[in-house]
């Protein structure tokens, strides 16, 4: 039955590192700690009050960004929650810019407006940074709905995690996409734990079953492991843009780090023992790093120089960030609308405003 | 000039914003095979086919979070709501989503979207089915909210929302459906009316008679009353309440120095609120006497055909609201 | 997989009459009878404007109402939507404080304020008479918690109609209800339509099968069969009552009349000759009689007695309803709040109101 | 006198009510094994148990929903919504199933539920995370809103809501949490401060400053400075939004015939513009100038630092709107 099949396709792929280049694998190494460095870069900075309100570190899911994401087209869709600074990365949005944003500068991707939630760069169709969790999983059906609408063969792909799957805007979304064959793939982050609550107190069934009522297919993957994960979805993202319509995918994760930077990395709901377990044994990069080892196709030297790079690039785009100025004063009424129509007024707080009545 | 039902008027826009512009479409409820509830859609599946004119499921935060998704790349949706009761159920996608989209983007995803549909009370729906819901939108930054009471008005207002850059709330009138009225014939061309002026619809000079929506009606047979005892009312009709046109409030209250707030809704922080908040701030020296409100009865609205009459805003409230600023009797 | 499971459990009696003694039998006649000739009766009074507003009519749906309902006790709670009042009935509410709620009179269950959308009777059990597509199925969840919480061994019954599982409240409850186990069947009134939308339109999957994300029994009944239903019901209640936890129901049934009085009958979204049939195939008040003809249980001369009974009661309703006067204007301000505070002002419209400053 | 946090003053309310009453449960998100994503409700799930402390699923309609069945039948659920910006997608819940209950089964099913949790802004939170909601629920008639400022207020209206028969929407603020202030000792006996009744935090006798929530915190500040320019303003904190004390608003207003309102939210048919309204409707003669209101900036919330301290009300805008009504430079 379509609606339940689980197909592991990409276990087929077990020992696939064949199945990529030599330069594949170095890319994929390089991306991964890329992400991983800005992460710990973002978390340096919030530390010194250089970020502030939530801020949520992907640590430890750099493979799920990483694999969904990089067999994507410049012109296809990706969306996600607020734990999106890496996915941005993965497509193709500039460091500077993201980092920039987290410090809430002018050079940031909103200029400073939006903040670690809400990453948008609309040129790289990455569509986002959501706060309200569930809601980016109703937006993805629309954006798939303009797709198809315009007979376009892009692909969206929404990212959201596990708790996610709680929210009525996931059931309603999912079953529209359903219905009318809309091409999204829906991919739950399953790092298990939803803030401090583990998946399993909240739901009767795993990740991979929730979409069992709605027709769409469902698949589980190792989200840890970039090969595995790469080569599923890229097969995936081909299926979806030839037609095969929604998909529904249990990436399964871990988060290293706390929910956001307030949060503790362990406590009551989960132990010390479980997270060192998880972060010694299931490291994308690390797991990368050792497949590529035993391949021959990388020494400590090549290792050394590409994290380099990575910190390089990422101090960069702290300097950046930094060194960009704090938003004017006049953006604060920008943007709230794209036209003020010539009559009327649209601001009611009494205040001064460049070109209006108070 | 065609003389037609306020239902035609909005079906006029639909159809000829959507023949002007392929990205528009209309998703909603019954809107498609059944030609809506409300029979707003009539023919429109016909005409424009199932891509574009389409039924969706009872799900309202979904349906919006969708239009959304769509506005955010481009596309130019139509989001009916059955009625704008059900819209709270999709309140978070408007207010978190398509409000703050090019805000949070910083200027990157416009939101051209339009949400519509009848809002306030038709005839014993009770509770559930009866509420005014304009606060919801209006209080939020980020949305434009029109109200269009007459044929006209529906057909001017609703164009320019579909043309519009951002999310515009068009609230419609179940018992305005079937309201006949003037409107220049389509040949004469393209009829919009701008977003943010409001329409003097009586010329008075005793007191202004301050309203939206339907309850336009309500008002003009107020001030039709009003003139038997000899007292002239302005009765200006907002049709837009964001933009609003605090200039042509202002005019009438300065002219009459007496003003009534007339709406179908809840006073506690009703929009009546926000107009008296503005008067007394921007024409404090022009009251002679304070700004009075007449809105529902602050309560559930009742099934029952004789609470449901008392609950309502009717004319003779206006009347003794007008009297009372006019310290009459 | 209990998820997914769709026992056809009352498929072992079908012809199971046997079960049922005949005095059983005459009641189920009995009291379908009653539940259409009120329906006809409240058809009648709305054509003559004595009911307003919305009226959604249960005609064809009966044996569902009496199927599931039937089998409880006074204590255990049933939910509905707005397509009510047979289940009023069912549940033990006075047809005449039905009737006169529909006619918006002091006598009415909720003295004339809720209408036909909602009929409340806290004494039987009967908590609604909801018109917010989808709510109470969360409700029906609270109520499960309620009695669960105090240790009780009440059962919720919880209908609600075949467009209602999109929405996002159905998702949510249901998970809750299976993460908790919570006493609660959901009865899916399965009639194939939403206003003008065939289900089939506006889901990938059957009914039966939307449950399936959630870990909860589904089942399907024949819900024109009140042999079948009641059977099915009187089993899955006694199981719930002994802590099997939520189930789900897909009541196969059909809706003989308009979605409501405004509504027409048939058009572009079913055709005559479908409503045609299914009303001459599988009404339930003639598939019960013509088995208890059948079984010589049954004659003409007694079922016209019994319609006459049944014709009695119904009139009498509308009388009495018609009898009862009008709300008297104070109860306009009653209800709102169940207590008023020593402090502070409440209402704010400016009105006279009995007992508070203007 | 106990002299404690306006979080532990809520841990102690929800603590007595759970002892004094065994229908009283805690549901929402984190609110069991995290002890509350603002630890509020602390330790209470070793108190209490996993039956009355829940944790739920991230299902804001659906756990506000099973509150509201959960009182249909006589429980006395505490929902805990982790912001009440989340809390826009349970509105449905809120404004059509608990705020209606009574009325449509005419007097047969009383609601005593209470829903709480931060509303407004903390510190660089964005748009979705920094709304002031109390004009969604304070509209509605059938609810009563209450928002305390202080410790002795949280502790005190959250023990009154929780036994209150209606529901009870109780917005509290995450910037408040760590606020100390002194608070009746336990032994001291039962402290409940009934709804409705204002608080005149400070006594002036120049201008008014009306308020509520967390605001009250910055009016002080800026009554303290007026002082220093020789100006004693009143500082009057409403506490309870509905029911209103009107009669505390007027008192203070008739006293120096100068007001201004200051709240956290959005300008639009806010609190404000109904606390005007009532101002100047039932003390009309008593104005010596215009009721002016401080707001939030009439856009969605920004990120960066800078933009969101100017699109928050501060003390100076305070300072200034009393020299505005006080025509003073
Ligand atoms: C509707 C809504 N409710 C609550 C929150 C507060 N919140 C933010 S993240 C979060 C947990 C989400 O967990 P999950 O979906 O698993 O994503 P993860 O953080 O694990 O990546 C919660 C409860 C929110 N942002 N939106
Ligand atoms: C949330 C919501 N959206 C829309 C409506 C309008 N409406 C009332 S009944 C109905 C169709 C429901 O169909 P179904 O659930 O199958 O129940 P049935 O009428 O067939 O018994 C709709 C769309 C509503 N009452 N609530
Ligand atoms: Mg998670
Ligand atoms: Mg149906």
């Amino acid at each position: 039955m379509a609606g339940t099949k689980t197909k592991k396709k990409a276990a087929d792929k077990e020992a696939g590192i064949d199945r990529f280049s030599p330069d594949q694998l170095r890319h994929f190494l390089r991306e991964m700690l890329l992400y991983r460095r800005f992460e710990e870069k973002a978390e340096e900075a919030y530390a010194i009050g250089k970020i502030g309100g939530f801020c949520h570190l992907h640590i430890g899911q750099e493979a799920v960004a990483l694999g969904f994401i990089g067999p994507l087209r410049k012109d296809d869709y990706v969306i996600s929650a607020y734990r999106e600074h890496t996915q941005a990365l993965a497509k193709g949005v500039e460091p500077n810019i993201v980092m920039a944003e987290l410090f809430g500068r002018e050079g940031g991707s909103s200029g400073g407006k939006g903040g670690s939630m809400h990453i948008f760069n609309a040129d790289q169709g990455f569509m986002g940074g959501h706060g309200i969790v569930g809601a980016q999983v109703a937006l993805a059906s629309g954006m798939a709905w303009a797709i198809k609408y315009r007979g376009g063969d892009q692909v969206c792909v929404c990212f959201m995690g596990d708790a996610a799957v709680n929210q009525g805007a996931f059931h309603e979304a999912l079953n529209m996409s359903a219905i009318w064959k809309l091409p999204v793939i829906y991919v739950v982050e399953n790092n298990h734990y939803g803030m401090g609550t583990a998946f399993s107190r909240v739901s009767a069934v795993p990740v991979v079953d929730r979409a069992k009522g709605y027709g769409i297919p469902a698949h589980s993957v190792n989200g840890q492991d970039i090969l595995e994960t790469w080569a599923f979805a890229e097969d995936l993202v081909e299926e979806v843009r030839g037609g095969a319509g929604p998909q529904y995918v249990d990436a399964q994760t871990y988060r290293f780090k706390g929910h956001s930077m307030s949060d503790p990395v362990s406590g009551t709901y989960r132990s010390k023992e479980e997270v060192q377990e998880k972060t010694e044994r299931d490291d994308p990069i690390r797991l990368l790093r050792d497949r590529m080892y035993d391949a021959e196709m990388l020494d400590e030297e090549e290792l050394k120089e590409m994290d380099a790079e990575a910190r390089k690039l990422v101090d960069e785009a702290a300097e950046f960030a930094d060194a960009s100025p704090l938003p004017d004063p006049s953006e604060l009424y920008t943007h709230v609308y794209a036209e003020e129509n010539p009559h009327g007024r649209l601001y009611f707080d009494g205040r001064e405003r460049p070109g209006q009545e108070a | 000039m065609q003389t037609i039902t306020y239902r035609e008027a909005l079906n006029q826009a639909l159809a000829e914003e959507m023949e002007r512009d392929p990205d528009v479409f209309l998703m909603g409820e019954e809107v498609a095979e059944y030609d809506g509830a409300y029979k707003v859609s009539k023919g429109l599946l016909d005409r424009f086919g199932e891509k574009r004119i389409v039924d969706s499921p009872i799900s309202e935060l979904g349906f919006a979070g969708l239009g959304v998704g769509a506005a955010m790349v481009g596309l130019r949706p139509v989001i009916e709501f059955m009625t704008f009761n059900f819209s709270i159920l999709a309140l978070d996608q408007v207010l978190n989503s398509a409000a703050k989209m090019l805000y949070m983007s910083g200027g990157q995803i416009p939101m051209p979207i339009v949400f519509r549909g009848p809002t306030g009370a038709a005839l014993q729906l009770s509770a559930q089915h009866s509420q005014a819901c304009e606060v919801w939108y209006v209080h939020a930054p980020g949305i434009k909210v029109v109200t269009p009471g007459t044929p006209a008005d529906a057909k001017g207002l609703l164009k320019a929302a579909i043309r519009d850059p951002d999310p515009v709330v068009v609230m419609e009138g179940e018992l305005l459906y079937n309201v006949k009225g003037e409107v220049p014939d389509v040949e004469d061309g393209d009829f919009v009316i701008p977003l943010g002026k409001a329409d003097l619809k009586r010329e008075g000079g005793d007191v202004s008679i301050i309203t939206h929506g339907k309850m336009i009606h309500t008002a003009l047979q107020a001030a039709a009353k009003l003139e038997k005892e000899g007292i002239q009312a302005d009765v200006l009709d907002l049709r837009s309440l964001r933009p609003l046109d605090v200039d042509a409030i202002l005019e009438t209250v300065r002219k009459t120095n007496r003003a009534v707030y007339l709406e179908e809704g809840w006073p506690y922080a009703g929009v009546g609120a926000q107009i008296v908040s503005i008067i007394q701030e921007e024409a404090f020296d022009h009251l002679d006497a304070p700004v009075i409100r007449v809105t529902q009865a602050d309560v559930p609205m009742p099934y029952a055909k004789n609470l449901e009459q008392l609950a309502k805003p009717g004319v003779d409230r206006v009347i003794s609201a007008c009297n009372r600023v006019l310290y009459r009797n």
